[in-house]
């Protein structure tokens, strides 16, 4: 298979969501204190870019199944931020009233799977999706999120072994922030690379060791070609970290200041990293960047209008669609 | 035309006839391209075997139907409901409830319980309908006859909602008149199995038929039972138990798990509520006493319900 | 003496004294080596972190158990009880039987329980007690206070059977009296947190609270309310309520939990059995309708049983 | 560490447990179509060797838990085969009544731990067995047996993870007979060797290719002391075959007797080359195999006869030790 370079627009796209992505959950934090928002905010600061990367040129028919942190995968997948923002205040979204949190809500008409607040179970789910596009003949992708902490549990195992029995289209990527809450990785497991787990499945392992937003795009595509192809799954293990406290809780806050900065420096800054190098490669300049920045505060602050305006559902859809 | 047919022919019928209408129906399971060979035959990748992974089996039963399958997952034995709870209860009875409507998971899980006589063993004899009863958003069924069997499978497979469809080991043996024509039958509603006068018994699967042979003993002595037989435990049909109860006056529950916490305690509460004032005699239950089931065989008869104890029971309430 | 502590501090005391008494105690779970730093410090290496593994860590415990040391597992949520529930109904529970009584599993699985209208959504929020309430084998523990909690913790702990300890995390805020001498509740006996004369009302956890204030609130309009708390659910207390409602002659039951196949239909069916004749009026559930618990607090609100919801329904039946 | 040989009066001993362990085995599939059984027999023929060579030169306070195919752990384990044939025939056991089926029967007397039904599970109890093992700070080793379909399992992952990042004192050892009940390995898993997932979890994974009672002892052995020694956990894959039909039951037979020719063939005999062996090495005449022949018949008699006299239990039994 030959490897295409990425389009400079697909780039400066990249660029952009990954900035949107990292605004809004700015945004999110500093609304957080109000009381208002009815989540809590497990944001992907500092890793926006495995989502974005990962998502990016998908076709619209393919699947995903986002993390808890998958934040950039939704607004890759062109979720529009007020929807995402609406239903964090508790907001009814048009005709339906999803009850889910946001980050796991399912949106059938971006291909995004409902999750649930069991990590690592929903691994299954994205195997079965996949399970599904292949039974039906089709030529989805599905690629399933998840963290650290998701590897260990056994739907991992049990899921990943059916997903290369089966030879099932479908993308692992572990988001591999060293963290699963207060735990260290190096007290989740004694081994170094979760891609190394791969092996007990006999599919292909592959470990994506900086915060690299082309990496991390170049080898999805891969696997994402690979499924297409038939080829079956495939593990990805991006290395990253995970910048802000879990789930907006300082209290839940076991890191030093020192050690953050010590990652973030060993493993880079998926935004800033990949700005500068599209300003040395010319495609991006100072003012672009303002410009971009100025709009997405522009489209950010619309949106919590947007989310505040949102009337809030009537108490009796808490009975609806218990059934089908 | 009327045929006579075992549980597991209607079983399989069932699942044919419904692949054969819809060609989003599959179904996973261990061993079963090896259990079912001619279904395997004729349907090649919608009947796949699996390794022993029954949490994941479930959960790609749910993903699947994320993606526009209708999935049947075979669960070997009853006792490994636990392996697979989180996603029935955390996910599948959830999925048309957090999509607010939008999505729906038509899953059946199928899964054989009760004990055999056989040295089954504490594991593989429960009968676990209880630890999913209180779940909103599954359906469980729990047919006792061939004939039951067909027509529920084949609403459970076209059924938008998850559904566990719970079958007795001991009915494998049993046969019924099935009609050759295709025939559903609705979830939900119970079956008066036999009409009576004196007292309400509710059972299902292997104990309705312990019932119908303590109600034939009744008779004799001239005791008219009415034998209820529920069929879906969730949803669940309340109306036909607190008619029934309203004329006989009396209630008997039987079923084959622990009395404490089981689903004859639903039943004895609900006419607590609802008919109350009816009630001429104390609701009674006729269940497990509360063990596990022993392996010894002698062992295992004395903690399941025989119909000397449904008798004995039904004599002390009329 | 007597000092007022929260239940958290509560929680910590009881474990902390029993690890001092017994060094075979000894507790795993997700990140408890940041949340109990004083254990951690204490106890070293009998304080572990765990992975992400909800089953293992109860299969891990019941293993432990089988040589010579008592666990106690921490379990996140209570909505990660299913992904453990194999090792609790499968295994835990039964090894006393299957060993026919030579050896016992002394372990106790803790988990947090209950909507807290911070928009935990439907999986965190839940009240899960129902799935695992037809266990026998099981112990099943479920306080409302700190002192309760401490005294039941330390039993539960002594105690040579599984217990599970279901704690509501909005219990964390209050706080009670304890003496600072040592103490221990046995497990099995209910509470009667306030005597009164017109109807029992059977709850605990949070939905204690709520009764306790409904019952004040009721008191002020002349109905005189009798609150238990069973505080522990498996095995059960029937004394106490049957006593009770021979007195009061009406029973209401309160749960966090969906109604159809909750604890409260156990209490209800005990009731329609062994003090049928005493009964005045319907036996009354107030519970979850029969649905999850929505995410968004508005909707939490709407199915989460409210004090308003005691009083209405308690005026039903006096 | 160095390297022992093995003794040769140990080679006989384990012949002559393998031996009892076969002739066990057939004895209790002659007794199933009497019906007075109250189990099912998942005889491990063919594969006596895993259980016999792994248990032989444990110490007494080291702890097992067989797989449901364990016959030949007990029985190395010092339980007289009578206390088996009497479980099996559901009588009453002394003053205790075990309700267990005899193929996950607890012995806490030999060190025995109790298993469940459920495939794959009891790979958490060993796991927390070590562990109780290392928080008592004991000498104690914990092995583990299991198939290759319970490595399919949640509870394997996690299990071995655990015990690798607390570095407990257990050996996994896999019984890989190619087979869960009809389904064969290569439907189950896409991975060669079981023994590669060891890779996952940073711990050893040895790999036995024949049917070979030397050699798992030995790896076992050198396993055991690495667990002794404070190195934490191995799996260690056996690979063999299972030569009978699953539970006793014909019906789920789905292999053909080629099939289990051609396996016998490969991966060897496990007692008829021991014998070979033995002869070879003049260790072991006819004549004394003829005479352990004849020393077995007669024990397998008069345990079938105890079986039978036993008394059975009284029916208040049931009812007992749900609670302690
Ligand atoms: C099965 C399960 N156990 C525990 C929790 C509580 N919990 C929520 S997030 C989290 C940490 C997840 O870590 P990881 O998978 O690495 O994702 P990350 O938060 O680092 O992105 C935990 C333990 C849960 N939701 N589900
Ligand atoms: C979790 C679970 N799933 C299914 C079964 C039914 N079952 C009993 S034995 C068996 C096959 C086990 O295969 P393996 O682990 O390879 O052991 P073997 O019988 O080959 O020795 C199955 C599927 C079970 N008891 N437990
Ligand atoms: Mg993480
Ligand atoms: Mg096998």
């Amino acid at each position: 298979m030959v490897k295409m370079e990425i389009d400079n627009q697909d780039l400066l796209e990249m660029f952009r969501l990954m900035l949107l992505t990292r605004r809004f959950e700015e945004k999110t934090q500093e609304l957080l204190p109000s009381g208002k928002l009815q989540d809590f905010c497990h944001t992907c600061i500092g890793q926006e870019h495995i989502t974005v990367g990962a998502c990016y040129n998908l076709k619209e028919t393919d699947l995903i199944m986002p993390s808890l942190r998958g934040r950039g995968a939704y607004i890759a997948r062109g979720v529009p931020i007020k929807t995402l923002l609406a239903v964090m205040y508790g907001k009814q979204l048009g005709s339906t009233m999803p009850k889910e949190s946001v980050h796991h809500l399912g949106l059938p008409e971006y291909g995004i799977l409902v999750g649930t607040g069991i990590i690592g179970s929903d691994i299954a789910k994205a195997t079965g999706a996949a399970l599904a596009a292949k039974l039906r003949g089709t030529t989805q992708v599905v690629l399933d999120f998840f963290g650290d902490g998701a590897s260990n549990r056994g739907d991992f195992h049990e899921s990943l072994n059916l997903a290369a029995i089966w030879n099932l289209p479908v993308v692992y990527i572990c988001e591999n922030n060293h963290t699963a809450m207060s735990t260290s990785i190096t007290e989740s497991t004694a081994v170094e690379d979760i891609a190394d787990r791969a092996g007990g499945y006999g599919i292909p392992g592959v470990v994506i060791s900086r915060n690299d937003i082309i990496a991390v795009h170049t080898a999805v595509q891969d696997a994402v070609y690979r499924a297409r192809d038939g080829e079956g799954p495939t593990l990805i293990e991006c290395k990253t970290y995970r910048w802000s406290v879990h789930a907006g809780l300082p209290s839940l806050e076991s890191r030093s200041k020192e050690d953050i900065e010590f990652w973030k420096r060993k493993l880079g800054y998926p935004i800033m990293d990949l700005k500068k190098e599209l300003m040395m490669r010319g495609i991006l300049t100072k003012q672009e960047v303002s410009e971009i920045e100025a709009k997405i505060r522009h489209d950010l602050e619309e949106a919590v209008e947007f989310a505040k305006k949102s009337p809030f559902p009537v108490v009796e859809e808490a009975l609806k669609h218990v059934y089908a | 035309m009327v045929r006579k047919i075992g549980f597991r022919s209607a079983i399989i019928e069932a699942i044919r006839e419904e692949m054969l209408r819809d060609t989003r129906v599959f179904m996973i399971g261990e061993d079963i391209e090896y259990f079912y060979p001619a279904l395997k035959e004729d349907f090649s990748e919608r009947i796949l075997n699996t390794p022993i992974s029954e949490s994941a089996m479930v959960g790609v039963g749910v993903g699947a139907t994320l993606n526009g399958m209708r999935p049947i997952v075979e669960i070997m034995f009853s006792s490994l409901l636990p392996l697979c709870m989180d996603h029935l209860v955390n996910s599948a009875r959830m999925i048309c409830y957090q999509y607010g409507g939008e999505v729906t998971c038509p899953m059946v899980v199928r899964a054989s319980i009760g004990a055999t006589g056989r040295g089954l063993g504490l594991h593989h004899s429960q009968s676990p309908e209880s630890f999913i009863l209180n779940a909103p958003g599954l359906k469980i069924v729990m047919p006792s006859t061939p004939y039951d069997a067909k027509g529920l499978l084949k609403s459970a497979i076209r059924d938008n909602n998850p559904v566990v469809f719970l079958e007795h080991k001991l009915l494998r043996e049993k046969e019924s008149s099935i009609p050759e024509e295709e025939f559903i039958i609705p979830l939900g509603k119970a079956d008066v199995k036999r009409v009576g006068e004196d007292v309400t018994i509710v059972a299902m699967a292997q104990m309705l038929h312990k019932s119908l042979e303590a109600a034939n003993k009744l008779h004799k002595e001239g005791i008219s039972c009415e034998v209820i037989d529920l069929r879906t435990l969730l949803p669940l049909d309340e109306n036909t138990i607190i008619e029934s109860v309203k004329k006989t006056s009396r209630l008997i529950t039987v079923q084959e798990s622990p009395k404490a916490y089981g689903f004859g305690a639903e039943i004895a509460a609900i006419v607590a509520e609802k008919a109350l004032g009816y009630l001429d005699a104390p609701v009674m239950r006729v269940a497990n006493p509360g063990t596990p089931i022993p392996c010894t065989v002698l062992l295992e008869q004395a903690v399941i319900p025989s119909v000397e104890d449904i008798i004995r029971v039904t004599k002390e309430v009329v």
